[in-house]
C-alpha cells in the first residue's frame, strides 16, 4: 500500500491534504462531523495582530460551479488564537499552519512576532493579497518589489518557515513567485480567490463584490501552479476548486506538494476525508510507492 | 450533528409557491431543538451550496421542512420529484430556549411560520401564534397546525386583522402582561424591527430567529453574520451562534 | 416596443449584441444558419499586418461551463481580409469592427494603417494581450505606461475610432484601463480570456493551456466592467461568458453599453440571436423605452 | 445545415463501449454526404460543448451515429435514456467524394467504421471494407451492414487476419490494381501515417477522414485544423476544409 505522508518545510505530514485559510473556521467547528486528526495540516483561519470584525453581509453569493465571498477577514487576532483556539491542535498534535495578514508591514511583523516556534506550527502562510493601507491600499501582492520586500521584512523577525500565498489578480505570477522566493519565503500557496462581482437584474443593483472561489478557478489555479513549479525552487500548496481526488490529483501532477481544499466543504462538509480516502484509492490502483512521487509528473 | 443521505418522500405546494418537504433519511436526524435548521443539499448540479430551512418536523428517519420559492435553489428544490436523492446536514445552530414557566407569544411573518412551527408543537397550550400573512389564500400554510391558538392579521383584510402582525400583537400585548409572557419571532427584517419598538419600552424577553445567506451552516466560513452588542466579537454567526438570538442582544 | 438600438462610438448600431473577436469565424461561416445584419456589429477575428498560421493542436479543451482555447490568433493577415471577406459585410450594410494586434509596437501600428476609414468601420479594436518579442516577451497589455504608449503610438497614425480590449491577467485593470483612455482610446472591451491549464491525469500531463472563457469567466468579467464604469468616461464593451440575455443584462447594467459574445455560440450557434430577441423582450416586459438606459444602473 | 431539436429513440451498446444512437429530429437533417458529421448537444448539462459524429445512417427525420465512450462526453451520452432530448447540427464539414468508376478500398479502425458506414451503405458492390479491430468480440459492430464485402484484420489473430488493417490491405492492394482503385480511410492517427506509406510509391487516390477536437464544428473558432502542403494557409479547418482531405494534400 502506498503512503499518503509527505514532507512539507521540514515536517512530515500523515496526508498532503489540507483545509484552505478561512473555510474550515476555527477547527474546532468541523468536530461534530470529523476529526481534524484526518487532515494533514489545519490552516488557520486568517490571523492579524489585533481582531477583525469583516465586512457587512451579504458576504457570501452562489456563483455557477462556485462563489463569492467577502468576509473582509474578520478574525480573533493572533493572541487569541494562540490562547484559545492553538492547544486544541496541540493536544492532537496536528501540525498548524498560521495563514496572517496585515493591512501595513508593520502589522505583517507584529503578527508574524507573535506566532511561536512551536514543532507543530508548519509555517506562517502570509496572505499577500492585502491592501497596504499606508500605502494607498495598493496591494502588497501584485508588485514583485512589492512582494520581495514585505517577505524580506517578515523573514527577518522570524525563525518559522514562510509560505507566501498569491493572489491571482497580478499580470505574472511567475514573476510574484520569484519575487518571493527571493525576499525569502520557503514555500508557495497557489492560489488564493479571484476578484468578482455579482449583478442582480431583478433589484438592478451590485450586491457583492468579493473574491471567486471553487470548481470555476481551478483552471486558472492549475495554470499558476504548472508554470511556477519550474521556475521557482520550493514547494508549492495548489488550492483553488478542489473538489475531488482527481482534482487534488491534477494538482499534484501539475508541481504542487499538497494542497488545500476550500469551498469544496461547504457544499460537502466530508470532502477532505473522502479526498484523503480517494488519493489513498488512487496510489493502491496505480501501484505507487507514494503520493510524494506524482508531484510534478505532468512535467514530463 | 449529522450528513445524512435521503431521499424525498414528498414535495408538494401547501399554497402556490410554499412548498412542505419530506424526506426520508437513511438514519434518524439527532434530537433537534426547535429552531434549529438543516442545510440541505438540493438535488440539482447547478445548485452548488447548500440551503438553510428550519426543521419543521422531525421524526424517525423524516424530517420536513417547509419554504418558499424565492431563487434559483428553492425553484430548483420545487422541481425536484419522488425519490430525488437530497443530503440533509443538522441539526444545526441554536434554537429557541423555552422559560419554565409564562405565556409564550409567538410571532411569526408569512414563510416565518415554517421557523416556529415547531416550537409552536413543543409548546402546545402555552402558546398564542400570531401569524403574519398577505391575505386568506395563505391559510393553508396553518393547515396541520392543531390545538394552537392563532390570531392572523392579513395585509389585504381578507382574514381576521386587517394590518401587519406588530400591529396586531400590540393590540393584545398588554391583555398578556400578567402572565409572564415571552416572545418568539421568526420573519423578515422589517417585522423584527418593528417588533423591536414595540417591546422596547418593557423589554419584555424576546427571541428572534434571524436569516443571512449562508455558504456552509457549519461556523466555518463566517459568511451569515449578525450584529450583537457584544463589545468584544460583535459579528457573531447566524449558523453558529444563532439563528435564534436575543432580540435585546442584537443591534438591528 | 423598446427600441434595442445604440449609439457605439457615433455609429447607430441596431442592437448592443456582436460577436467577440475570434468565436465567429471571418462572419461568412455562419451564414448558413442566420444573417450575419443580425448583429449590431461584427467583430473580425484578430488580424494581423501579415497572415499567422497559429498553434499546434490540440486547440481547444472543454472545462466545466467553459472551454480553453489556444488558437494562437491564426488568420490571413488584414489585407486579405479587406480584399476578400469586408466587401460580404459592405454588401449586407454590417457596421464593422477590427480587431487587430501585432507582436511588435511597428506591427500594431502598420496594422491600423491598412485599416481604411470606411463608415462601416465602428472602430479598431486592439487586442493588447499580446506579448511584445522585441521586448521579451512582455506583455503590451500588463502595464499601465506600455498600454498607455502603445494605444497613443496607434491613436496617432489613424482616424478611426479605438477600443482597447484588455486582458483580465493584470494587477488592476481599472488603472490599466484609465492608461488606455490617458494613450487616447474611444472606448474600452472588458475582458479577453484568463490564462489556465488542463492536466490530464490519465495521461499524467499537460494538454493545453490558454485563454479560459465562458460562463466561468462572467463574474471576473463583470467585475472588470463595473469598476471601470465609474472610473473611465468612456464607452465599455462588456464580453466574458454572456450565454443568455439575463447575462447580457447584467454587463448592461453593470456598465457595458454593448455586449460581444463568444463561446456561447459554439455551445449553441443561435445564441447570439436569441439573446438579441431576450433583450426585445426584456424591454417590453420593464416598459423599457430603450436598451440604452440600463447602461450602468446597477450603480444607482 | 441546420440546428435541429430530437429526442432519443435508441442508445444501446452494440457491443461493451460502442454505443448505437438513434435520434429523432423535428424536422429531417439535410441532404447529407458521406463522411459529413453532426455536432450533437449531449443531454447532460455538465457537458458544454457539443461532440463532433459521423453521419451513419440519416432517413427522413431520423439519424444515428456510432459512437464509442473514451471521455466525460462520450460517458455521459452513454448515460442518456430514451425521449432525452438532444440538438443536432449539421450536415457538417466536406464529405468523401466518390470517383465515377473503379474499385473503392475502404479501410477502417475501429470506431472509425462510423465514419465510413454511410460511404459503404452508398458504394454497395463497389466497395470492399478493410477492417482492422482488435478481435472477434468487435465484429458485432458490422451486424448490420449488408451485400458488402469485408476482409478483417484483427491484433489478437482471433479472426480473419491477425495484424493490422494496414498490413493486410498491403497483401491485397496489388490484386486491385487494375481495377483503378480508389482509398477512403478512416481511422487513428497511426493508422493513417502507415497508409501513407503504403500507398505512398505509387500515390493510390486516397481521401482520409481526420479528427481533432472541436468547439464550434462550423468553422468559426479555428479550434480544429489540421496541417496540409497549401502554402499560403497551411492550417485548414478539419470541421469546414475536413473532416475529408485528400491524403496526398496532407502534412502527417
Ligand atoms: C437559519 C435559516 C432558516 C431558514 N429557514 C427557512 C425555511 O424554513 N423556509 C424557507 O422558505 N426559507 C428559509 N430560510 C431562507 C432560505 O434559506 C432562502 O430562502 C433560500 O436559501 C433561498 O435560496 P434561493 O437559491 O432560492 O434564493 P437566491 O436565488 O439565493 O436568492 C433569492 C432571494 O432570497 C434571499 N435569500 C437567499 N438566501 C437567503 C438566506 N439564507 N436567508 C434569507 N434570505 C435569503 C436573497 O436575498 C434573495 O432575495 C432560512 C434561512 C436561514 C438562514
Ligand atoms: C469529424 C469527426 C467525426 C467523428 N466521428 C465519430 C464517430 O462517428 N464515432 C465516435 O465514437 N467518435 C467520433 N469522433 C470522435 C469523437 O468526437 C470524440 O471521441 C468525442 O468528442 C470525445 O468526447 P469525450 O468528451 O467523450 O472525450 P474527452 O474527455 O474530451 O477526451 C477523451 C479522449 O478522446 C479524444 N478526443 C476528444 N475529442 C476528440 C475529437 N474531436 N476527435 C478525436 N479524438 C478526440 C481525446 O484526445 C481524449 O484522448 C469524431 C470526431 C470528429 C472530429
Ligand atoms: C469564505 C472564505 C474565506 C476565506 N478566507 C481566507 C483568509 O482568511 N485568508 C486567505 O489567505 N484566504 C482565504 N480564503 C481563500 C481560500 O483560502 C482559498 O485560497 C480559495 O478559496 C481557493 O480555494 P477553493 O476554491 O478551494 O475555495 C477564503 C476563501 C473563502 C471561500
Ligand atoms: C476560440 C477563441 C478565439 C479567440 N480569438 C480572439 C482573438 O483573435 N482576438 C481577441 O481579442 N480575442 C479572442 N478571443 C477572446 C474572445 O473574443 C472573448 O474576449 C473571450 O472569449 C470571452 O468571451 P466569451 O466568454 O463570451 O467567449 C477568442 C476566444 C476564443 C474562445
Ligand atoms: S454559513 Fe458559514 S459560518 Fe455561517
Ligand atoms: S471546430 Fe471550430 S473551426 Fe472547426
Amino acid at each position: 500500500m502506498g503512503t499518503l505522508a509527505v514532507d512539507l518545510l521540514g515536517k512530515a505530514l500523515k496526508n498532503p491534504v489540507m483545509n484552505a485559510s478561512g473555510t474550515l473556521g476555527y477547527g474546532i467547528e468541523i468536530e461534530p462531523l470529523w476529526n481534524i486528526e484526518t487532515l494533514g495540516a489545519y490552516v488557520t483561519k486568517g490571523l492579524s495582530e489585533k481582531p477583525h470584525h469583516g465586512n457587512k453581509t451579504p458576504r457570501v453569493w452562489e456563483e455557477r460551479h462556485g462563489m463569492i465571498n467577502s468576509i473582509g477577514l474578520q478574525n480573533v487576532g493572533v493572541d487569541d488564537f494562540f490562547s484559545h483556539y492553538f492547544p486544541f491542535f496541540v493536544e492532537r498534535k496536528v501540525p498548524v499552519i498560521v495563514n496572517f495578514f496585515g493591512f501595513s508591514e508593520d502589522e505583517y511583523i507584529s503578527c508574524a512576532r507573535k506566532v511561536p516556534s512551536h514543532h507543530l506550527v508548519v509555517a506562517l502562510e502570509m496572505n499577500l493579497s492585502c491592501p497596504n493601507i499606508k500605502k494607498g491600499g495598493i496591494s502588497f501582492g501584485k508588485d514583485a518589489p512589492a512582494v520581495h520586500n514585505i517577505v524580506r521584512a517578515v523573514r527577518e523577525v522570524t525563525p518559522v518557515p514562510i509560505i507566501a500565498k498569491l493572489t491571482p489578480e497580478v499580470k505574472n505570477i511567475v514573476e510574484i513567485a520569484r519575487a518571493a522566493y527571493e525576499g525569502g519565503a520557503d514555500g508557495l500557496t497557489l492560489i488564493n480567490t479571484m476578484p468578482a462581482a455579482v449583478i442582480d437584474t431583478r433589484s438592478r443593483n451590485m450586491p457583492l463584490k468579493g473574491g471567486l472561489s471553487g470548481p470555476i478557478l481551478k483552471p486558472i489555479a492549475l495554470r499558476a501552479v504548472y508554470d511556477c513549479y519550474k521556475e521557482v525552487p520550493i514547494p508549492i500548496i495548489g488550492a483553488g476548486g478542489i473538489m475531488d481526488a482527481e482534482d487534488a490529483l491534477e494538482f499534484l501532477m501539475a508541481g504542487a506538494r499538497a494542497v488545500e481544499v476550500g469551498t469544496a466543504t461547504f457544499a460537502d462538509p466530508f470532502a477532505m476525508p473522502k479526498i484523503i480516502s480517494g488519493l489513498g484509492e488512487w496510489l493502491d490502483e496505480n501501484n505507487c510507492a507514494g503520493i510524494a512521487a506524482i508531484t510534478g509528473i505532468a512535467h514530463g | 450533528m449529522d450528513d445524512i443521505p435521503g431521499t424525498i418522500r414528498e414535495n408538494s405546494a401547501v399554497i402556490p409557491g410554499y412548498y412542505r418537504l419530506t424526506v426520508r433519511l437513511e438514519r434518524p436526524l439527532g434530537e433537534a431543538v426547535p429552531g434549529q435548521f438543516v442545510m440541505l443539499k438540493v438535488p440539482d448540479r447547478e445548485i452548488f451550496l447548500r440551503r438553510p430551512f428550519s426543521i419543521y418536523d422531525a421524526r424517525g428517519t423524516t424530517v420536513t421542512v417547509m419554504y418558499r420559492v424565492v431563487g434559483k435553489g428553492t425553484e430548483a428544490l420545487s422541481r425536484a420529484g419522488k425519490r430525488a436523492p437530497v443530503m440533509v446536514l443538522g441539526p444545526l445552530g441554536r434554537g429557541f430556549s423555552v422559560p419554565p414557566t409564562g405565556v409564550c407569544l409567538v410571532v411569526a411573518g408569512g414563510i416565518g411560520y415554517a421557523g416556529v412551527r415547531m416550537l409552536l408543537k413543543r409548546l402546545g397550550k402555552r402558546a398564542v401564534l400570531f401569524l403574519g400573512i398577505s391575505g386568506r389564500t395563505e391559510l393553508p400554510l396553518l393547515s396541520d397546525l392543531k390545538g394552537i391558538e392563532v390570531l392572523t392579521a392579513t395585509l389585504d383584510g381578507s382574514h381576521g386583522y386587517h394590518g401587519n402582525v406588530v400591529s396586531l400583537l400590540k393590540e393584545h400585548l398588554a391583555s398578556y402582561r400578567s402572565q409572564g409572557p415571552t416572545v418568539f419571532a421568526c420573519g423578515p427584517r422589517g417585522m423584527i424591527v418593528s417588533l423591536k419598538g414595540l417591546l422596547d419600552a418593557d423589554k419584555v424577553p424576546c427571541q428572534v430567529s434571524v436569516e443571512e445567506r449562508m455558504a456552509c451552516g457549519l461556523g466555518l466560513c463566517f459568511g451569515c453574520v449578525a450584529e450583537t452588542k457584544d463589545e468584544i466579537n460583535p459579528l457573531k454567526r447566524v449558523c453558529k451562534e444563532g439563528p435564534v438570538f436575543d432580540l435585546w442582544e442584537l443591534s438591528l
